[in-house]
This record gives C-alpha cells, structure tokens and sequence, in this order.
C-alpha cells in the first residue's frame, strides 16, 4: 500500500542483503533456475516410471501443459504489475462459448470475435481497477462470477458439441509431430519475454509493479500499462479457451474453471512476485510445465486418487523448495 | 393448510418408480395454487439440467410455480446449505433438494419437517429424514458398467477408472459398485483409477496418461458422461477406437450421439428428466397425505449402439 | 593502502580510555566485490566518533554489521564487558545495547509516531497502553522536534518528520553504543541542533556514539575523533584538529576537490534573469494556500522552510503530482493544465523528488533502466528499446556523476544511499527539460559529488533551463542561488534576493517566522 | 492495490497530498465506512424484497455468514502480515473429521484435538514460509491439496454421521435467540480486533505486513509472527469447521472447500490490503455479512441461477465501489 516504504522484496524471498548475490550475472543464473525443481522432478519421475522419459510421454506433458502455460503467461504480467486476475477461467469459458457459436460462420470470424471477447473482458477488468481504482482482487473475484454466469447464459447452459474439424485441427492438431498448443504456448511465452524484455511496455510493466509512484512520477501512463496487461490477460485466456475447445471438442460455459489457481501456481513457481515487479513468462511456461509433469507423473505410476491430493501438494512444495535450495547454495 | 404429515412413516422401504401409480393411483391434481422450489447441486451440467427440465416441465402442467436454485459448484456444502434455508425460509409449499452431500441438507429437512414442508430429495446423495428420495442406485450403476464391459471382453484384460470429484457420495458410490463388480471378473483387470473430477479436459489427459502406461487397455469407465467424452478424445487421439471400450454414466445427449456414432460404447443412464418428474408428483401425492414409501427407485439403463434409438431426449432445461 | 596509512595506524594505538567497542578487521564481500577490506573501528565511552567517506565507501556495510542485519566475512566484533561477539541480528544487538539510526528510513507506515517508537519493546499479548506511550514519545521528541504528534500515522510525516521519528526509536531503546548514519539528511537546522544536543547529553551519560554525515560543518560542531573509509578501507583516523578542511575532503574523496563555486562566478546569459518562464498564480492544495510564483529563464530559485511548510507539497503541484484546488500555472506565457506528471514533463518539467526510495527507484530494475525510466520517447522506436543509445547515455551520467558501482546492470536496490541519489538525478537529467525541480537533490551525497551536482545545476541554469531548488541546507541555498522563497505553513512568505547582506540566520529567523 | 492513491493519515499535522481528509476524526469515518456498501446492500434489497427485512432473516444472514466469518479473521491477520493461506478450506476439512471421528470419547476432548490439528496445521504452513523462506501462495496451496488429501484418507473418503447432541447445541445451537456461531463469530472477531488494536502482538503484526526489514530491525521475532498468524488462521479454521460440522450434523472430508476465496474476499471488502499492514478484523466480519447478505438477497429475490452468477460478482464490485465513493466524498 505505502509507495513510501521499504522496496517490496519478491515473495520468492529475494536475497535479503547479505546474500551472496551481487549483480546482474548471478540474477541471471538465480532466474535460470526456476528449471531446477522442475529437473528434479523429471529424474524423481523418470526414475520410478520407465514410460515417464519416453520421447512421446515428454511431448505429451508439453501439450497437458499447454492451456495452463498461455494463462499463466497473462498472469504473470498482470502479477508483474503487482495485480491479480481471478477472472481468466471465466474469460476461458465465455470466450470459448461466443467463438464456438460462431465457428460455423468461418474460424477466422470466430477466433477474431473470440479473441475481442476475451480482450473486452480483460479491458473492463483493467479499467475498473485503473480507472476507478477498485482493488484488484476483488474486481476480478467479482468478474469472475459475472464473465461466468454470461457463459452460462449465453447458450442458456448448454454445452457446444460439434467443433468444426479445421478449427480442431489449427489449435490441437500437429505440425510436424509437435502439438499445435505446444507451439501456441512456445510461441506465446518467447514473445511475452521478448516484449518483457526488449521494449518499452515491458519495462513499463515492471516500473508499475516495482514503484508505481516512481512510474507515475516519471510519466508512465499508469492507467495504461494496467489496462493493457489485463487485456493481454484476458486475450491469452481466449487463446488458452480455443485449445481446449479444439482438445475436447466442445465448448463448455463452465471450462476453464480453476484456471487462476493453476495459473498463478505456474507464474509463482516460475518466479513471479505477487509483490509486483518480478516475473518471467519464460519460467511461468517451466512452472507449468512442472505442474503438468506432476500431473503426468502421478497417473502414471498410479497414485491413488486420495493420496494424488497429498502428493499434489508435497511435489509442489518440494519442487520451489529444492528451488530455493539450490539458489542459495550459490 | 393440509392435514395430514408430509413425513409419513412405515411403509415400505423402497417401490420402484414404474410401479407407483399402481400402488397409490394417479397423481392427485393440487387443488390450489401451489409453489414449489428445486436447490440442486449445480445448472452447469447437462444431468442437473435435465433433473431440472423435468421439474418445470412436471409443475407447469398443474401450473405449480417452481423457483430453482444451485450451489456454485459441485462441491460448496456450505453454499448449498446457507441457499436451502433461504429458499425454506420462503415457505414453499414443496421443497425438492439435490444436496451435495449425504449431511449438508440435513438441517433443512429438519426445519421443514417442523414446517410440515414436505422434502424430496433427488438422486444422488440421499439426506436422513426426508420424505422421500427419488433415485436410481448408485452403486447399481457401477456394476452394470463393470458387467458390461465382461460382455464385451469375456475373456478379460486391462481396465481403467476415471473417477469423479473425491469425497462426492455418487462417485464414492459408483467407484464401489464397479470394482466390487469388477472382482467377480478376475480377468478383467483394474490398472488404473484416476481422478477426473468431473471435468472433461482433466479425464482427456488422465487418459492419455495412463494409455501410456498401460498400452494394453481394452475398457475405461468413467464416472459421467462429461469426462467419459473427454475419455474418448484421448482414447481417438491415441488412434485406440478400435481397440479401447469407452462407458459413461448418466445418459446425456452428447454422450448417447457418441454410443449411436459407434464412438463411446455405452453409458449407464440414469433418466434425470424422469427424476424431475416423479419428484414433483411425489410431492403432490405427500400434499395429498398418500404414504409414500422413502425410496421411489427412479430407473437405469445400459445405452448401447443397440439400443440407443430407443432413448430420446427430453426437453431442455429453462433457465 | 589501509594498512600503511600512518594515520591509521595512530589511530589502533590510541586506546587511552578504553574503548566500549572494537571492530576489528571486518570485511564484506559481495559476490566478488569487497564492500569493506578489513576495517577495525573503535568507540570509547562518551565519545562521538564520526564515520566519513564518499558515497559507497562501506560507511553503512560497517553500521549494518555492527548491528547484526548482515553477517561479516570475516573480522570480530568486541565489546567492552563481553568480549568478543557474533552479533547474530538486529534483536542481539538491541539487547546488547547496540542501537543504529539507519539510513534508509524504516518505519511502518501503517502505525503511529508513538507505536514506531517503542516497535518491538514488548512482546506478545502485553497491553500497549497507548496514552502513556504518547505521553514517552512525546518526552523523547521534545528535544528534537516537539510539533510532532506522537499519534500522528506515519504514512502522513514528510521525510523530516520519518527521520526525526527513526531517531527517537534508536533512542527510545538507550543502549550504550548508537550509531546515527546521516540522521540530518532531511533535517533543518532547528532539529538537527536538538539532536546534537541530544548526542550531547548521551556522551555525557558516557555513551559511545557513532555519526555519520556528508556535512562537514557538522562532524567539526561534534566529531571527538574521525575515521575516513575509502573504498572499503581506513584511510585516516584522528581528531577534528588534525586535519583542515581540505585535506579532510580530499581524503574523502581521494582527490584535490575544486574550491566550491562561488554564486557570483556563474555567468548569466544576456537577458535570461528577467525573461519569466513558469508562472504559477494562486496556486492553492490541501496544503498549499495561494501560491505565486515565477521562475525565470537560467535562474536558480531556492525554496527554505521548516519540516512541513510545504516546500514539497509546491513542487508535487507543480509537477501535477498533487490535484490543485486553485490557481494555474503558465509556462512561457501559455496556461497548461497538469492533469497528471505525464503533462508536465510534456510541458517541460521535471521532478527531482525528495524520497528517493518511496518516490522514484523501482528497486528490482537495474541501474541502466532507472536511470532511463523518464526518456523512453528518446530512447525507443516504435516501442523497443534501443539499448545501444541508452547505454551510451547511461554510462555518460554515471561517469559525469561518478556512480558506483559503475556497472550499468547493477540491480539499484544494491547501491548505497548517496548513489541511488546520483541515479534519481541521472534520470532527470538524462531526459531534459526547461524547468527542474529539486526537491533535496543532495540530500546523502558526499563532498566530492555534492560539488560536481552544484555545477551541473549551475550549467542547467546557464543553459537557460529554470531551476528550484528545495534545500533544508541553508548555507547550500545561498551559495547556489539567485533568489531564495522562504515557505511557512503553506504560504510562500517572502522572496529574497541573494546578496551577501543574506545570511543563514536572517533566512532561518524568516522561516521560523521570528521576524 | 488501490489504498496507494490516498495514504491514510491519522495524524493531526496536515495529511498528505491529495487526499480530501483531514485529521484523525475523519479518519475514523472513513474505516468505518466499510460498512457503506454494506448497508447500501441491506437497503436495496430491503426495497425490493420484503422478506429481507424480518428481524428473522437478518439473524439468519448472521448464522450464514458466521463460518465465513471465522475463517474471514484468520485470514485477516495473515494477509496484515503480507501473507496469504488457501488452505483454510481443507484445514476446515481436516480438523473436523478429527473432531467428529473422537467426539464419542467426549466434546471436549475431541474439541481440543481438532482445535491442535487446525493449529498444527496452520504452524506447519507458518513454519515453511517463515523458516524456509518459500513462497507463502505456493505452500499453501500446496497444503491446500496436502490438508485435503489426509481429510479424505482419515476415513477413505466417508463423511462421518451421528455427530453428538451436545456438541451440536454448543456450536449451532442458540443464546437467548441468537445462534451460537452468530455469537461465536462475534467473540472472534471483537477478541481479533482488540489484540490488533491494543497488544504488542497485533502491533507486530501490522509492522511485519507493513515493512518487515523495519520491524526486524525494531527487533520483532519476524518469523515468531509469521507463524503465529498461520497458526491462528489454522485454528480458527478449525474452530469454523466445528460450527459447519454441528450445523449439518456430520463431518465432510470435503468440508470447507472454497472457503479460502470466499475468506480473502470478505477480508478485502473489510478493507484489508493484499499487501500488508492494513486490516481490521471487525471489517472482515462486516465483508462476510455483506457476501452472506447478498446471497440471501438474491435467492429471496428468485434471480434466476445463471444471472445470480452475474448478479453476485456484480454486486460484490458495486458494494465496494459505493465504499469507494463514499470514501471519496469526505
Ligand atoms: N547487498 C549488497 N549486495 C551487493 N553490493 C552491496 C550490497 N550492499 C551494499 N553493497 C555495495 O557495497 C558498497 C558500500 O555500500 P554502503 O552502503 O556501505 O556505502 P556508504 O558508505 O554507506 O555510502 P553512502 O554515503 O552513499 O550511504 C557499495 O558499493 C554498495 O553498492
Ligand atoms: N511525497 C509526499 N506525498 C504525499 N504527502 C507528502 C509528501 N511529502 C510530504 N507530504 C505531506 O505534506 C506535508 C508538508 O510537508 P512537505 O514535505 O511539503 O514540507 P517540506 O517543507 O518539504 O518539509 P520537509 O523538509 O519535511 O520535506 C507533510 O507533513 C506531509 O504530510
Ligand atoms: O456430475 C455428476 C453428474 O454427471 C451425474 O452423474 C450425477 O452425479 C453428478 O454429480
Ligand atoms: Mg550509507
Ligand atoms: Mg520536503
């Protein structure tokens, strides 16, 4: 709240002075490392399940971690501006509803109106938190139910079956032996790096989350970047929305429900600060990657439903601790 | 107004549904205006749907007013509960519940029994007390998946389980009746069984995981139609129609066009509009003091390729 | 080079009265770079013992040490009665009656003046009992600034007032040892003179006290013995009178510094003085009451006051940081509204604030993006960066204002106080404008840098830029300036001309309204 | 969040700039006034519904939003300190089925074991965040599954029946006309209030959400905070598990699900900050009501299933949007 007090340390506790870190190279590797958990949970799979490592189970994992990886990308800038947004399971079932009520009409007609619905969402999202400056959280908790019971309305409850295979094809198909949805989410998560990186709406993202009295002071349109992120936001989740749509061939108005959790799980555990101004899209892609080959691991060697939730919850853990561990050995 | 208990007592533990009207005669004409009110577990979902298009369609023809209510989602006992009371703090003149849990409902159909307020709980958690319950078998159900993936594969091999959300009673119910059932078949063997939640992507990947595993599978059942569809991606994905026999429960629309399509192979049916509509006329029949017995065994049915013409499907529900 | 310096050595060998404390050969490396190589300090009872060093010498490593909030390499710490040490953090130290002012503020915002004062002296379930805690605080603040209220929130003091409050917690503990790093920097000379004559009656409690400061006239008003760092070693040690002033600032700084500017020195561009550039009338906020102002084209206006007369809130409103409730401001003649800072940066104006940390540093970016934070228009097509360009400025300004490290990609929060400082005004100076608005610009800074500042300020005005500057160093103000608005409570009182009639104690008598 | 635009001042010298108060009085108002949306709430609805008003309904919307409330306390003290615990839920789930399976051998001891596990859990979260320094969203939504998990083993998944008449009457029985959990929820808040306001502990607690190097640096036992919150928050949720077990008359291994959204949203109307240092456990309680008397509202008004989802998130966002106005106003 208080722009005037100590820097907000990252919630993955950054080193606190006296850490041996200095300077940007070891910053580096420390991001780098967001992979370590998730190795280790590879080998510990690999290990006690001979069909884990297979060529094809690690593409498989890819592709089950496909959706969550492109919501979490539009999370983790939404989070890297120190906000929130509960709202992307909705936006997921509402825009995946009005692109599959369309998607007779022409896939590009429907993905385009899919997409502007998923941005609108984001954009009221961003202004009502801009603008009228309504607390983050609850804006979304509370979009998150309306963008929802519109889902629900919209075809009055029903699912829609009889996806158009063209359209399946583009978004959960193959291109040369790779899943599509891998691709998207590749594709999504360079290029939400590359802007976080390299352009000037990226370090604006980082200002907001970092100082947004700083930003404000060095005229940063604050209003804007917020706006945008949550647009952006709201448009991955569109995106996130055709895949599953094309992976199970219908459109659901309750799909996508959990996603936030999911999402801001992957972004955190990929390195993102709620605290704003941390966050790499590139290690919310590894988060959910790791989250997906949990997921995958656990089937495989058969863990019993009950005890999935125990061991859910522990591989989680353990995957940041290890984590932290091997950052401050360094 | 009425004068007799809308919780009646000894008699018969259970009737089966087709045989009601035989028993106590055609369902009794309210003679006043009446309003009744449905809380279900959730409208997002084409069974509860159906339960609820049976509703309204059973009440309108005796121009009863129904006000239907659900539960965020299919786990919030406590919404669900805080929901029910709301809605009997109305008073209506029936209340008809489809309660998340065995528990969650309990201290409404106390008050309402202290109300004189008949309850009718649907499938497929059952609350003590009740005036009556209105469904099917749930452990009923898994065994007839189990028997019918032995009719397939009489001489067995590797089968799988896609579980519904942990802890919910019908899942619970349904997981016991099929590997119980699967016991007697000791070639049919159980692999895996995994959660599914519900949900249909998290059935598609738990399928394709465990096709991964066990290459060898002949049969998965899943503990609704919803996540038996996504079963059925996963299993197409893998180019196993052929040889991988996909079973749903509940009997929706989608899932029976999958049977006729010779995708999915069968689905337990539960018959949720039938449901509805015996719960408001068991309601009627409580108003007009008949003895209705605590279990009105609503029916089941295997849906196959065979026979699935014979199994239309009900209007759609009003929100 | 610290080892060999002879002063240094007369130094370990004075240990007449014995000392209560003694660091010995503390060093403190930071992933490779060495912060401090070996430093060994003493304090005896009843002595101030000032700590001096350019910015980044390891002044505040040493303190941070000393008080437990970071490890040592190597090197001990003795105590006098103890013996020697590992202070294992901030609670050990407190309770060793070790007590540290620390540079950079750290109160919470969230809780009263008096809460912050006593944070930590009970624990768990104890009753508060906040009346009387007031009623102590309030005790503890009348040395030093008795107009602030003891339940005043926090979030609601100006700088001045947070670093009035962040002295009272260290003394509101007591302890035998208490280090102050730069307590003044936000101070006036009226509070200061308190806390000096606080730190007067804490020697003669027989006290240790260490005092950091970039003022010199301060350490010569209350430094018994002096210790010079440089780049993490002791470069001499002695008393005030052992060294003149000069020596003294090249020691610190490591170099011969040019004498100071004399304001008369400064060419004035034909005609500048008295073309008016930004005028602002009437100009009214919660706090401000109907200010008129002009600044004229290469002047250099100085704004003085006492904490909280408003000096900040008038550059907030200049800058449209704050909503007005009246007035306008003109730049060259044309009324501008400033809906927000984005406008007045449009419009030419710049903001140097006065909290660095809360105000203007994004802590997670580095040294290069802060720095560039204000000129993305300059410095980015069609949205990218273009980081060749902005590495050139960058390493321009942390050349010019000798920033160190001088690693474009050190993470800011890593830099010490008077660094960070350097940065803020890199900002600013690498975007440009026509007006600029210091707020404390050398609040922190060393001698050598301070100088260096002073001329750039200097050249901005020669370059016809308009330049106000809010300063509570008065002596800092008349040299620089041309005129000097004196503010109380909200009003900008009086403007005066500087000439060598003006001294510091008419400009202090102006403030304080005593005339 | 959004407090950052108007720093709170409760000081006499001037506030800052910008904001429209001044001085400590008005202060005052301004806390209380999230009750604003609250009892713009209770007035629209008492407008169109005229069951809403009964004196019977409005105990009724205390009973309902009694559980929330408990929990809402917790989490309260939690999200002061800058934390977050997603696991409430299941604590609610874990502890009550430990309670029931023991509430045979007596009410008291069965009380005392579920309140130890509720704690238990909550020092096990507090101790992985403060001691291990991990993410405190990451561990708890990992204990979340953990938690839920041990619920669902402690009786392979069966709900425990018959819970003892005795222990019902204490936790869901009634005072004087009034429901005990309406009582209880009170009794907690108002004791969470007072240690917030008037002891070491709570003054601790908003310095560590506040700025923790200052806190550490005032010697504060920073992680003995930390901990002590989750394990306060364990413990009510513990305490809250009990009220829905005697209220339903069974224990539920999937008891509490969703309560953590459900706490953190009526801890965020209350006016707590996400982001530490602000929060009052007597705004949390009015939050909950305001969510309790907002469902009710809207099921006595028959809003259709699919618009309440609307209508609900809707309503949520105006609520604290009047707050806001108001606020603004002064
Ligand atoms: N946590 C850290 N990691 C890396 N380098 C650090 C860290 N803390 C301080 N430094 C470096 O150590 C050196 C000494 O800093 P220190 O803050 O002690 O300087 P100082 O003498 O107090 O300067 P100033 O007068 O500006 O306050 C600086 O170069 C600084 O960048
Ligand atoms: N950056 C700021 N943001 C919001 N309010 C501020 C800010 N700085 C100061 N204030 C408020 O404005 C009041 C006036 O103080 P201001 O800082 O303007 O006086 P000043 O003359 O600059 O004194 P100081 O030397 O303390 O900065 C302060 O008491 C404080 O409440
Ligand atoms: O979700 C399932 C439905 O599909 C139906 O099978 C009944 O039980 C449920 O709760
Ligand atoms: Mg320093
Ligand atoms: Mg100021």
């Amino acid at each position: 709240m208080t722009s005037d007090t100590a820097p907000r340390t990252t919630a993955v506790p950054a080193p606190p002075a006296g850490t041996g870190a200095a300077g940007r190279g070891l910053d580096r590797v420390r991001k780098a490392s967001v992979a370590v958990g998730c190795v280790l949970l590879f080998a510990v799979f690999a290990a006690l399940s001979s069909s884990f490592y297979q060529p094809s189970n690690l593409v498989e994992i890819l592709l089950q971690s496909s959706i969550n990886a492109i919501v979490a990308v539009g999370m983790t800038l939404v989070v890297m501006t120190k906000g929130i947004d509960l709202s992307v399971g909705s936006i997921v079932g509402l825009s995946s509803m009005v692109m599959a009520s369309l998607v007779g009409h022409g896939i590009v007609l429907a993905v385009a109106a899919g997409i502007a619905v998923g941005i609108g969402c984001g954009l009221f999202n961003g202004v009502l938190i801009a603008k009228l400056k309504l607390p983050d959280f609850i804006v979304t908790l509370g979009t998150m139910s309306v963008y929802r019971g519109f889902a629900l309305i919209y075809t009055n409850g029903q699912p829609i079956y009889g996806i158009d295979r063209g359209f399946r094809a583009v978004f959960a198909g193959e291109v040369a032996g790779v899943p599509t949805p891998v691709l998207i989410a590749l594709a999504v998560a360079l290029v939400a790096f590359l802007m976080v990186r390299f352009t000037a709406l990226g370090e604006h993202i980082v200002a907001v989350g970092g100082n947004e009295e700083a930003a404000r002071l060095s005229g940063i349109n604050v209003d804007r970047v917020k706006i945008c992120v949550y647009a952006m936001s709201g448009g991955l989740s569109a995106l996130a929305g055709f895949i599953l749509v094309a992976r199970i061939g219908a459109a659901e108005p309750i799909g996508g429900s959990g996603f936030e959790l999911q999402a801001i799980g992957a972004a955190v555990i990929g390195g993102a600060s709620l605290f704003g101004g941390e966050g790499n899209p590139l290690g919310s892609l590894v988060g959910a990657i790791t989250l997906g080959a949990m997921r995958n691991g656990l089937t495989l060697l058969n863990v019993p439903s009950f005890w999935q939730f125990v061991a859910t919850g522990a591989v989680v853990i353990l995957a940041v601790f290890a984590d932290q561990v091997t950052r401050r050995k360094r | 107004a009425d004068s007799c208990a809308a919780y009646p007592t000894g008699t018969a533990e259970s009737i089966d549904s087709s045989a009601v009207e035989a028993k106590f005669g055609a369902v009794p004409a309210p003679k006043r205006d009446l309003r009744f009110a449905y809380v279900t577990k959730t409208l997002i979902n084409e069974f509860w749907q159906g339960v609820a298009a049976g509703v309204q369609s059973e009440a309108g023809k005796y121009n009863i007013k129904v006000d239907i209510q659900a539960a965020k989602d299919e786990s919030s006992l406590v919404d669900q509960l805080n929901l029910a009371q709301t809605v009997l703090s109305q008073k209506p003149d029936a209340l008809l519940l489809s309660p998340q849990s065995d528990t969650n409902l309990a201290p409404v159909v106390e008050s309402a029994k202290a109300l004189n307020i008949p309850t009718i709980v649907i499938d497929d958690a059952r609350t003590e007390g009740a005036s009556t319950y209105v469904g099917t078998d749930q452990v009923a159900i898994g065994s007839k998946a189990a028997d019918f993936l032995h009719s397939l594969y009489p001489g067995g091999g590797e089968v799988a389980q896609i579980e519904g959300q942990a802890g919910s009673p019908n899942a619970r119910k349904r997981i016991q009746g099929f590997t119980e059932t699967l016991k007697k078949y000791p070639d049919l063997k159980l692999v895996a069984s995994q959660p599914g939640d519900w949900d249909r992507l998290t059935a598609l990947n738990a399928t394709s995981n465990i096709l991964r595993q066990n290459p060898k599978l002949v049969g998965v059942y899943a503990n609704n139609d919803g996540m038996a569809l996504g079963v059925f991606e996963a299993v197409a994905n893998a180019k196993l129609e052929k040889q991988v026999a996909v079973v749903g429960t509940d009997g929706i629309s989608e899932a029976k066009k999958s049977v006729s399509n010779g995708e999915m192979r069968a689905t337990v049916a539960e018959f949720p509009f039938d449901e509805g509509v015996l719960s408001v006329q068991m309601a009627l029949r409580l108003l007009a003091c008949q003895p209705i017995p605590p279990w009105i065994v609503s029916p089941q049915a295997v849906i196959s390729a065979e026979n699935v013409g014979r199994f239309p499907n009900p209007p759609a529900f009003q929100n | 080079m610290a080892g060999s310096s002879p002063q240094a050595a007369v130094c370990a060998e004075q240990t007449a009265p014995p000392a209560i404390l003694r660091m010995e050969r503390i060093v403190k490396s930071f992933a490779g770079v060495q912060a401090l190589k070996g430093v060994d300090l003493d304090v005896r009872a009843g002595e101030v013992h000032a700590l001096l060093g350019e910015n980044g010498a390891g002044k505040s490593t040493l303190m941070r040490i000393l008080f437990g909030a970071m490890q040592p390499t190597s090197g001990r710490i003795v105590l006098e009665g103890i013996g020697p040490v590992v202070v294992s953090g901030p609670r050990h130290a407190l309770a060793m009656g070790i007590g540290l002012v620390s540079q950079e503020l750290s109160l919470v915002p969230q809780i009263e003046v008096a809460g912050n004062i006593f944070l930590g002296q009970a624990t768990g379930l104890a009753l508060l009992g906040r009346p009387k805690l007031r009623r102590e605080a309030a005790k503890i603040l009348a040395g030093i600034a008795p107009h602030l209220s003891p339940s005043a929130r926090v979030s609601s003091l100006s700088m001045a007032e947070r670093q009035v409050v962040e002295i009272a917690r260290t003394l509101a503990r007591g302890g035998r040892i208490i280090a102050f790093d730069e307590p003044t920097s936000s101070l006036t000379p009226a509070e200061r003179d308190g806390l000096f004559a606080t730190i007067r009656r804490l020697k003669s409690q027989g006290k240790g006290v260490i005092y950091i400061s970039h003022r010199m006239p301060e350490i010569h008003e209350i430094a018994d013995r002096i210790t010079v760092l440089r780049d993490g070693s002791v470069v001499a040690c002695g008393t005030p009178r052992d060294f003149d002033a000069d020596e003294l600032n090249s020691l610190i700084a490591g170099r011969q510094l040019a004498r100071a500017l004399q304001r008369t020195d400064r060419p004035r561009p034909a005609g500048t003085m008295t073309t008016p550039y930004l005028r602002a009338s009437r100009l009214s906020t919660e706090k401000l009451h109907s200010v008129d102002l002009t600044l004229h084209k290469g002047e250099i206006f100085g704004l003085a006051g006492l904490v909280g007369s408003g000096r900040t809130e008038l550059v907030r409103a200049l800058f449209g940081a704050d909503p007005l409730r009246g007035g306008s401001i003109a730049i060259g003649g044309r009324t501008v509204a400033l809906r927000g800072p984005a406008d007045a940066i449009a419009a030419g104006i710049a903001l140097i604030p006065e909290d660095r940390r809360g105000h203007a540093l994004v802590p997670m970016m580095d040294v290069e993006r802060n720095i560039g934070l204000a000129s993305y228009g300059r410095l980015s097509r069609f949205g990218l960066i273009m980081g060749a360009a902005r590495r050139a400025v960058v390493d321009r300004f942390i050349r010019e204002l000798s920033i160190r490290p001088g690693r474009a990609a050190t993470a800011v929060r890593l830099l010490s106080g008077g660094n960070q400082q350097k940065v803020v005004i890199a900002r600013w100076l690498a975007r440009g404008a026509d007006v600029f608005l210091f707020d404390e610009p050398t609040r922190g800074i060393d001698v050598g840098a301070k100088t260096e500042i002073h001329a750039l300020l200097r050249s901005l005005a020669e370059r016809g830029a308009s330049v106000l500057v809010v300063s509570s160093e008065i002596p800092e103000l008349l040299m620089l300036c041309d005129r000097i608005g004196v503010m109380r409570d909200g009003r900008l009182i009086r403007i005066i001309e500087t000439d060598d009639t003006v001294t510091e104690a008419s400009l202090v008598r102006a403030a304080s309204g005593e005339d």
